[in-house]
């Protein structure tokens, strides 16, 4: 789970992470507020896309009075589709130096690394693609921790001047980390200003997994992706046409790329994952026919604890409605019911993956 | 032959007796795991399946001396259940948790690379060597005794993979899920070893998937093995940056998409299936070559 | 370092190890205050020193009124030569089970130990020497720490109708002993009452290597001992006569053996650290002399870095005044230059720490 | 010959620009050892009695190639060090601060468990191969060649020994203080093992003291060695409860007393000298049998 800036911000400042003094706020009068004390402000656009500044999502008011009116000009702006609804107000610090700091986990060596460049401010990836060199890597023993032998040492390399501040920036880092089950906390830029070292942008990506041990804010529902992950389902939203529900993530990756295969799009990713049942089938339906673009649907279930019967009723409860095609492959446990059932509704089957593919994809473009 | 576990294969389940841990061991016995006992805290003394039930994998040890056990125990509660049982002194965990925070396994994982237990999972669908034993969750009928050994990142995918190979007279040596999750236990290169090394396997199929480099980091390998490896990478159609299903399932940054794992394995000569159908086809092609 | 049980049990609360409610009074009066509630309260005196219980250090009062008179009678009773100065009075929870739970360092395996037994709150060595089968010891691999498997095990030895409880209490003791640079952390009695489990009793030491990264009170200074640490060396008092100053804690003790060895009794051990110069000499004398039974002085210096000549000179100084015959045995670096300045002031030299001791000894037995 | 060390030893030094670093390395160099280079973060690119200091140990081992490593850091950076120093893969680490957190050294311990780096001490005078080599802080003027091996927990006392044993006439082959904190990273017995391996080794002095058991656990080992070993146990006079000195020299409820120490040695036949001069009585009349 991502973090906006401003949550982010707060943990970084309670692990004793120097963040310039900012507020939160949802409309421009109270932002207003905040801003009396005379000098520049920085207005930020709380979402959870990229590209903020390109999008005009964040400003240098020069004095108070322009804090509101900028507030006012990014409230309510949409980022490549999300609706700013919080802006992040802050003292303005002028970066002399821009640098990066970022700890994630490193899958090959499966510990944590910290990755810093004296060059920050900027794409990360474009600096590790053009200047590799200027990219440090230190692994991290999980079981240890960093050690300050290591945390000074990438401190140097950042910037020798303020190493002692930026060691201990780096170890208070490397703590949220593990203890907040951060996949990624991210300063970019930490910055050296003539007022100190500070985290100018705080990014934050929680371990799904470990939500559950973990105190965040409730996910906005709503979402297709958050609606099946209440149900104990899996769904990504995708650009083509052909509804997608399998159980099983690998799968239905394979049902996607057999989809892609035979000349159709695929509409989502949808794994309805080990056990489920008809209800459960009904819901994941529901999801998948929220997205509009759905012009046909392909169910792929292979039973295991996943009884075929189940997932068959399931299909035909809401068959009637769906007003799309519908091509099923059901194999494994109770197959032989689960088909019966659907034979005797008329849904189309397919008894293999590819075939269902081959199927659906022939459906949307016979229809269209 | 069969690689990681033989019909003598001693195996204790962790969380026997919660309703997936009870229900699968049942499945394991079925299919003729030797199944030793189980462990519950607090439910010691019990009695499942016909098996004995102990408080820690400590006791089950001293009880019923197993070899191997298979882990069914709530995500936050998966690395202790990991560390009892290497502390315990087993030698094979199969960890079936899906779910399991990441720095949780980071720290197993640094754990048990200094001893001698190794660690297949998490998130996984276990092993299964047809006519000899089952550790894990493949449904049982499909499966059928043959040469080809089969490693995979994915649990459905494998089942789709083993049935039609079956279906198709292709029977498997052993078939070995070695988890979904960004950081596991075993690795394609621990598996592939196993199989190079086993006489009764003449034939590897690889099933991987998008996010890290697993695969590629195995093609090194795979180019010294003296037996054929077909490989199969699903996840062309994900976008970057979304988990598909498995935490270990994302495209990030632009690395560890499935056409860049694809073209790895083929400008290594490496044969990469089309579909399940195809590694049908792809491994009647190696047999006859085998023969 | 030991802390008082009232200290320990502050930092107890702190980790949510549940304990009576209490507090700590120097007076009656503020002691009758707190105990405004009816019921019976415990008053027990703060010494360092064990064996409170037999000594009369704590009582039970039946009611409020009973708290000042006890905590009259506490404060300012001597407990092994300790005055109380302070009383801790708590709520009483009568124990209907009583149990040990104590974590320590095992220098075998080097690593924290867990010892728990089910028969608590009496001489834990007497339970482990006549009935060892009752006490259980957990190590603790000190990188991952405890671990669940492992304070559950040893709560259900402990009581299994409060294991879940226990465990977690394992789990914060775990973290305090680690936390707190403890050598131990010990409850005895952990007690099961109708009101849930208590720990009735609270023992923390420090390890005095780690009070630099810790916050705890100063120490009482004053003492010899400490007064010594003061300096950078290391005191201990002993029972006997022949004060004794060395370089080296091996060196040291080795002299105070052969004290012993000739028939002599050691009135202190005192370990002047390398490079120690006149002032530090100086110094020791004045710490060692404090002990009014001290009859003769044996030094013995290895000069290493530590310098014998300057050592003679920190003799010399203080020689006049002391009033106590000396012997000293300087060796190695500038050792010419130092006998030549003790020959000076007729000082009795010998050439091995053999001689040394059996020479002091002899002075004693001449002089008394 | 000697254990451990020998003339071509490279031997970088931790905290070289510290006194007390600066100092012994300038002692070490007069002894002959082979400082190769010194570690100061932030120091780097400096010089220091000819040799270069490094800004950490991992430079130092691009730019030198140390074999060892010698600590002069205060107590609280001691850990940190050590870490830094096997990471770097150093193999040899002679640690001679005192005051480290005995937290901190557990923490070390069971991390080094793991790796090939061997760590002496912490609070230790280190490691002295007359001829050869020295590691640590022992004096320089006080030792010959020879063919006796001394392993200590203490320091000055080893000091007196040794000089006492040169100024009879009897060298050492290496002098090996493993340091008198109560968590250490080498034992008597991984020292008696070199010893006995050691052909310039033809007896061995042990120079134990109260607190913990590592002299009665020796005793198992220097029963099948095949060379003489004089025991000298130190703390008769010391009162339960109190630290000795060194933080490990501490009778603890009842156990580790000098007395009970030396009644072991002696009950398992091992001579027990009562002082530093019955030391070379005892070395004296077992060289006689070895020669």
């Amino acid at each position: 789970m991502k973090l906006y800036e401003s949550e982010a911000k707060e943990i970084f400042s309670g692990y004793g992470i120097p963040i310039p003094k900012g507020a939160v706020f949802d409309n421009p009068e109270t932002a207003e507020e905040f801003a009396v004390k005379p000098g520049k402000y920085v207005i930020k656009a709380q979402v959870l896309a990229g590209g903020r500044g390109k999008a005009g999502g964040v400003r240098i008011a020069q004095n108070p009075a322009e804090v509101k009116q900028f507030s006012q000009i990014i409230l309510g702006m949409s980022i490549k589709g999300n609706t700013v609804r919080k802006v992040l107000v802050e003292e303005y610090r002028k970066p002399e130096k821009e640098m990066y700091l970022g700890i994630t986990i490193d899958r090959n060596s499966r510990s944590p690394v910290i990755i810093a460049s004296p060059e920050g401010g900027v794409d990360i990836e474009e600096t590790a693609r053009k200047t590799a060199y200027k990219i440090h890597r230190e692994h991290i023993n999980p079981l240890t921790g960093v050690h300050l032998y290591q945390s000074r040492a990438l401190a140097a390399i950042l910037d020798r001047e303020n190493a002692g501040v930026i060691s201990k920036i780096i170890q208070k880092l490397y703590s949220l980390f593990v203890e907040k089950d951060c996949t990624l906390a991210e300063i970019n830029p930490l910055a050296v200003t003539d007022d100190g070292v500070f985290a100018l942008d705080a990014k934050m990506v929680i371990d799904d997994n470990a939500l559950f041990r973990q105190d965040f804010r409730q996910e906005i529902s709503g979402s297709p992706e958050a609606e099946a992950r209440k149900h104990g389902m899996s769904y990504v939203g995708l650009e083509g046409n052909i509804g997608c529900i399998v159980n099983g993530a690998g799968l239905a990756m394979a049902v996607l790329d057999m989809v892609k295969h035979y000349g159709g799009e695929p509409a989502n990713f949808m794994d309805v994952r080990a056990g489920a049942n008809a209800e459960q089938v009904r819901t994941a339906m529901g999801i998948v026919l929220s997205n509009k673009n759905v012009k046909a649907i392909v169910v792929d279930i292979f039973g295991g604890i996943t009884k075929c019967d189940e997932v068959a009723r399931g299909i035909v409860d809401v068959i009637a409605g769906i007003g799309v095609p519908l091509v099923a492959r059901l194999t494994g446990t109770n197959e032989a019911e689960g088909r019966a059932i659907l034979e005797e509704h008329g849904i189309i089957m397919a008894s293999t993956t590819e075939e269902a593919a081959k199927a659906v994809v022939g459906l949307v473009h016979t229809y269209n | 032959m069969s690689i990681l576990i033989t019909k003598d294969t001693r195996v204790v389940v962790q969380g026997i007796t919660g309703s997936v841990g009870s229900f699968q061991t049942g499945e394991m016995i079925k299919f003729g795991t030797n199944i030793a006992g189980g462990v519950t805290p607090g439910k010691g003394g019990t009695v499942i399946h016909g098996v004995p039930v102990f408080n820690s994998v400590k006791e089950a040890m001293e009880g019923v001396q197993p070899d191997a056990s298979v882990i069914f125990v709530p995500p936050g509660f998966a690395a202790d259940a990991i560390f009892e049982a290497a502390d315990a002194g087993i030698g094979l965990l199969v960890c079936i948790t899906e779910g399991m925070p990441v720095h949780d396994m980071m720290r197993v994982y640094a754990y048990l690379d200094k001893t001698s237990t190794r660690l297949i999972g998490p998130n996984c669908p276990g092993i299964t060597s047809p006519g000899e034993s089952k550790i894990g969750i493949m449904p049982n009928p499909i499966h059928s005794h043959g040469n080809v050994g089969i490693v995979s990142r994915s649990g459905t995918l494998t089942y789709e993979i083993i049935d039609i190979l079956s279906k198709n007279g292709i029977g498997q040596s052993t078939s070995v899920g070695i988890g979904g999750d960004p950081v596991i236990g075993t690795s394609f290169v621990d598996i592939l070893e196993m199989f190079e090394n086993d006489p009764g396997t003449d034939i590897v199929v690889l099933v991987g998937e998008i996010g890290g480099s697993a695969e590629e980091d195995s093609i090194g390998f795979i180019k010294e093995m003296s037996k054929p490896v077909i490989g199969y990478i699903v996840g062309v159609s994900a976008p970057p940056g979304k988990t598909m299903g498995h935490a270990g399932a994302i495209v990030s940054t632009g690395s560890g998409t499935a056409l860049d794992k694809i073209a790895a394995f083929q400008n290594a000569g490496i044969v990469v299936a089309k579909s399940p159908a195809d590694i049908v086809a792809q491994v009647n092609n190696n047999l006859l070559k085998v023969d």
